[in-house]
């Protein structure tokens, strides 16, 4: 039972595999079959450890647990775990037709998902460093899948920027390494003390968030995401949004769970970060034209809204940020997955072009709305309700509450923006019907839809929270109508003129040695708070 | 002493990244923080009087063998990023018609 | 230039307080795992050398890894260099090349050495420097020397890449069996009171199968070079 | 500090000389220009580390590093960085358009020689037969999937005329199209993106 784990990891890792090397027309069934096992066993793990996480620690091996490699699971760790499965069924799903056909591409698929679960249960700092320098690989490749300039420009500058982020992640571990004789994450978390606040840890944890902050795309480091996210394939640019970006995010409450007993404030520091990431984040996205670039820099700033949960300390807003990793899952994916049964059909990206997709695509365009009114915090979906938390959070300070006030109108802008391809008279029929790809669609949606309704259980089961508030009332109405009142002025007076500044903002693009340079400057900006203030 | 004077290799690294215009030579760079990487690493697991990790029939002081082995693995995650890189620039060289940075990311996408 | 003075100067700051954390190191400095590896490694694993001791057996894991990363970037590179045009009309690049005959000379005397050399390092792993990973990357070098003898050389890319795919999954099989001899994922399958003589038939397999896989895949990455560059 | 200085050992006094011949190589190949010295820095980079590595006693480490550091990945930095140096030209009009009486001095190549010694390229010019018969329909495909810079070809508008086709998104060829200003009968195709959808 305990032995799980690795099943876990190693079941699609051998599934991909076998589909690489037999090259066999049915192979995306047995790939569904082996994610069937997968899911069992994961649910009779939870079930099996439900209350009792502290007994999950396995060393690999048997040996001594400061030498040896362990995993362990939490219920943090379990929810990301089933979330990821989910997501990978919904995926599977959405390129059934596709993966008949392409197995190097349902190889890396799933190879991913095999990687991407041992990120998540692995309790070893090196460990974590290969799954890492393994998913950035893997997202490469896949980003780069489809052969055009495009796709090879946003891969090279994703795996050189992550790869030197991550090389400082491995600095980090050095520094942990020599001064405490182990790199186990548990072990560290139970043996650090406050007295071992030296400049070393400080150092250290420094170098650890460098590297996370560029995989987790934040703030003056985001500039990979939505070229990465827009060149790829929707179905990976669904994958990456709503899954893999999330595993920086995974890794910032880990390390910070390292950290815990030292005593290091990261609170305030990580809460502007956060800030910045959502305002310029939105700003980006307010000025772009093509669908899937509005939606990519619409990541970063949901990212920049967790991360202003999370750099909280009270465990209500923190697990705010968590809900909202969730909920940005599900609708980013369901955005994405529309938007390319959309371009699949349209054949144009820009949302000026897309007309009529309510008369030629109606079920799509249903789903379509699911999401945009989730992603813009509409009362009794699943955005409304983490936002809420993180407001009621953040209440106390004006000036937070303002910034977070500031960005759901931008998100509410721009989705007003993109909302225009609803409408207007029909200009191509919609010859392509694909059951899966709706179903894909409707999975999320469904996620979207519980998540906003019954979050309670939800919440009480994996994070141990019962969020009794009632957020539902008046009030609420009230705030989202005008949320889109204001959107909506905002779109019909400056966004909709594309003054010229909006199209700076547009044709604004960061080379990647600036890139580089702002990241440096980050870093000394983190050593000067960390260390010297 | 040596670790510090390998830190300064790895910041001539990011120096490189940050001033570099030309893909192939951000790769040289990722390409040196990586082996001053792996240097640090065994600067700081080596000391004065150690022995290579091999046991003998008479026991001695032996240096940290886990650092070692770490960095094989490192060395090999290098290589193949390297590798990946290279053959994404050769692509890049083919569809642009240059390897710089500005020039690359300036080109607009152009499409039928 | 000011832009460059102020990146030396931010890179400067990191020195320093990396300089400081050194200086504060030194009194830190735990050395558990030295000491550690030093008095169990060689009754634990039966291998003198503790790398390798580390590689295939307390870190496995790690290792397996390692080798699926060399996995995926061979199946990328190869993904990303592929024409969907028939590879017989792609045969049109010039062949100008030519190796000096001292060199080819040189390269049929040298092969064989290194091929030797490499299956030296690969098989005595775990008595000596060396090791699977090193082995096999020596391996392929010597296979890359063959390139230099004969240009023209023709590589069947799909068959390589097949068998080390095969290798790897013959890898994660050799390395669970520990979970059926002694109900540990990842290790030795014979117990750690085990005879070392017992205990390297283990060590000496896993090094053969990742050194065929590490040599395999380099020799598939450079094959696709120089495709490319041909 | 002068007494440390006197009884730093050989072993010693190596590690920091190549420590700092270490640094020295970095910075060389940080501010060089010029990629083919690089290549010779970048592996002479590899041993310097490989030999501080035996210093440093890890001859495992220094094993691998000699065998991956030093053979392989250079030459896989030297075939990308010699293909940025051609500029490969499939000629499919197979006449004196770019080869007269078996030597290389038509027009067409006079023109390519001037591109390329603008951008200091090396033309490699191949007529393969194979391709050849590919029909023209399929050129844009073979512009996007093999390497070939620009095709040449015989103008089915024009008795005598050539098309040279590329790929729009190439820089080199906006240079190219300004040169053939001077040329009546050439013209050229820039072939865009195929979008291949999602």
């Amino acid at each position: 039972m305990i032995n799980i784990p690795i099943l876990l990891i190693f079941l699609p890792v051998v599934t991909s595999i076998l589909v690489y090397l037999f090259k066999w027309k049915h192979m995306n069934i047995v790939v569904l079959g082996s994610q069937l096992i997968l899911t069992i066993l994961a649910a009779i793990y939870f079930g099996h450890f439900y209350g009792q996480f502290e007994h999950t620690h396995l060393v690999l091996g048997g040996w001594d647990h400061r030498i040896g490699i362990s995993l362990a699971n939490d219920e943090l760790s379990m929810s990301f775990i089933f979330l990821s499965i989910f997501t990978w069924w919904m995926v599977l799903a959405y390129t059934f037709k596709y993966g008949k056909t392409d197995h190097t591409f349902l190889f890396f698929l799933v190879f991913l998902q095999g990687v991407f679960l041992g990120l998540l249960q692995s309790n070893d700092l090196f460990n974590l460093f290969v799954f890492l320098e393994l998913t950035t690989i893997i997202v490469t490749i896949l980003i780069a899948y489809k052969k055009r300039g495009e796709s090879f420009r946003a891969a090279i500058y994703y795996i050189l920027l992550n790869t030197s982020g991550v090389l400082l992640f491995l600095i980090g571990i050095i520094l942990i390494y020599f001064t405490f004789g182990t790199i186990n994450i548990v072990y560290l978390h139970e043996t650090l003390t406050p007295g071992d606040d030296t400049m070393v840890l400080r150092l250290s944890y420094i170098l650890l968030m460098a590297g996370i902050s560029v995989k987790s795309a934040l703030f003056p480091v985001f500039t990979w995401l939505p070229k990465a996210h827009g060149a790829a394939q929707s179905a990976i640019s669904a994958l990456l949004s709503g899954l893999v970006v999330k595993g920086g995010i995974y890794l910032f409450f880990r390390m910070n769970f390292l950290y815990d007993n030292v005593g290091i404030h990261y609170g305030d520091f990580f809460y502007w970060v956060g800030a910045l990431t959502a305002v310029v984040g939105v700003m980006f996205a307010l000025s772009q034209k093509d669908i899937k670039q509005i939606l990519a820099f619409h990541t970063v700033s949901q990212i920049g809204i967790i991360m202003m949960g999370l750099s909280s300390s009270d465990a209500n807003t923190f697990y705010g940020g968590v809900l909202h990793t969730f909920n940005h899952a599900f609708f980013k994916s369901l955005l994405f997955l529309g938007a390319g049964v959309i371009i699949q059909v349209y054949r144009t990206k820009k949302v000026t072009e897309i007309r009529g997709v309510m008369r030629s695509m109606p079920v799509v365009s249903v789903f379509m709305i699911i999401g945009m009114l989730s992603i813009t915090g509409a009362p009794f979906f699943n955005g409304f309700i983490s936002k809420s938390i993180i407001k009621y959070g953040i209440e106390d300070s004006t000036i937070r509450y303002w910034i977070l006030f500031a960005v759901n109108i931008g998100t509410a802008t721009s989705f007003i923006k993109m909302s225009q391809i609803f409408f207007g008279p029909r200009t191509v029929s919609y010859p392509i019907k694909n059951m899966a790809q709706n179903f894909a669609l409707f999975g999320f949606a469904l996620g979207c839809i519980t998540l906003g309704n019954f979050y309670i259980p939800f919440t009480e089961s994996f994070f141990g929270i019962a969020y009794d508030q009632e957020f539902i009332h008046v009030g609420a109405f009230i705030d989202y109508a005008v949320t889109l009142g204001l959107g909506f002025m905002l779109y019909h007076f400056v966004i909709s003129k594309d003054y010229k500044p909006i199209q700076n903002i547009r044709n604004f693009k960061l080379s990647f040695e600036s890139a580089n340079y702002v990241f440096i400057i980050y870093i000394v900006v983190m050593v000067t708070y960390f260390i010297w203030l | 002493m040596n670790p510090i004077l390998t830190f300064i290799v790895i910041l001539i690294g990011f120096y490189g990244l940050s001033t570099s215009d030309n893909i192939i030579k951000s790769v040289f760079c990722v390409t040196i923080i990586e082996s001053g990487v792996i240097l640090l690493f065994l600067n700081l697991g080596n000391f004065e009087g150690g022995a290579i990790p091999i046991l003998n029939d008479h026991l001695v002081d032996i240096v940290d063998p886990l650092p070692q082995a770490l960095m094989i693995t490192t060395i090999v995650i290098g290589s193949t990023v390297t590798a990946l890189s290279l053959m994404l620039c050769i692509k890049i060289f083919h569809h642009y018609g240059t390897v710089e940075w500005a020039e690359v990311l300036r080109r607009e996408d152009v499409k039928s | 230039m000011s832009r460059r003075l102020f990146l030396i100067a931010m890179l400067g700051v990191l020195f320093v307080v990396f300089t400081l954390s050194m200086i504060e190191l030194e009194s830190l400095y735990n050395n558990y795992g030295m000491r550690y590896f030093l008095n169990e490694g060689f009754d634990d694993t039966g291998s003198r050398n503790l790398v390798t001791a580390i590689l295939l057996d307390y870190r496995l894991f790690d290792s397996l890894f390692e080798a699926g990363i060399l996995l995926i970037a061979v199946s990328g590179v190869i993904w990303i260099s592929k024409h969907d045009v028939e590879e017989k009309n792609a045969q049109f690049m010039l062949d100008k090349y030519k190796t000096p005959d001292l060199f080819v000379t040189f390269s049929r005397l040298v092969y064989p050495l290194m091929l030797a050399f490499g299956f030296y390092v690969i098989i005595n792993g775990h008595v000596s420097p060396g090791g699977g990973f090193q082995g096999g990357a020596i391996v392929a070098t010597a296979i890359l020397i063959l390139y230099y003898i004969d240009g023209n050389k023709e590589t069947n890319i799909g068959l390589i890449v097949t068998i080390e795919k095969i290798i790897y999954l013959l890898i994660i099989l050799l390395a669970s069996l520990s979970f059926f001899t002694r109900g540990e994922f990842f290790t030795n399958f014979f117990v750690p009171s085990a005879n070392p003589d017992l205990k390297a038939i283990y060590l000496v397999l896993l090094n053969v199968f990742i050194g065929f896989k590490v040599a395999l895949g380099l020799w598939t990455i450079f094959t696709a070079f120089l495709k490319e560059g041909r | 500090m002068v007494d440390y200085i006197l009884n730093l050992t050989l072993i010693e006094i190596t590690a920091y000389a190549l420590q700092f011949l270490l640094i020295f190589i970095a910075v060389a190949i940080v501010v060089h220009k010029n990629n083919g010295t690089i290549i010779i820095l970048i592996a002479s980079f590899s041993l310097v580390t490989a030999s501080l590595y035996i210093i440093n006693n890890a001859p495992d480490v220094a094993i691998a590093e000699v065998a991956i550091g030093s053979a392989i990945i250079p030459l896989i930095y030297v075939i990308s960085i010699s293909r940025q140096r051609e500029f490969i030209v499939l000629d499919k009009a197979m006449d004196d358009f770019i080869i007269s009486d078996n030597q290389m001095t038509g027009i067409g190549f006079i023109l390519l020689k001037r591109f390329s010694d603008f951008y200091h390229l090396e033309i490699n010019i191949t007529n393969d037969p194979m391709l050849g018969k590919v029909e023209s329909g399929r050129d844009q495909v073979l512009l996007e999937e093999t390497n070939v810079d620009l095709i040449v070809t015989k103008d089915p508008d024009h008795e005598g005329g050539y098309l040279l086709k590329g790929k729009a998104s190439s820089l080199l060829l906006n240079k190219l199209e300004t040169m053939l200003d001077d040329y009546d009968n050439v013209r050229m195709i820039k072939y865009k993106d195929r979008d291949i959808g999602e």
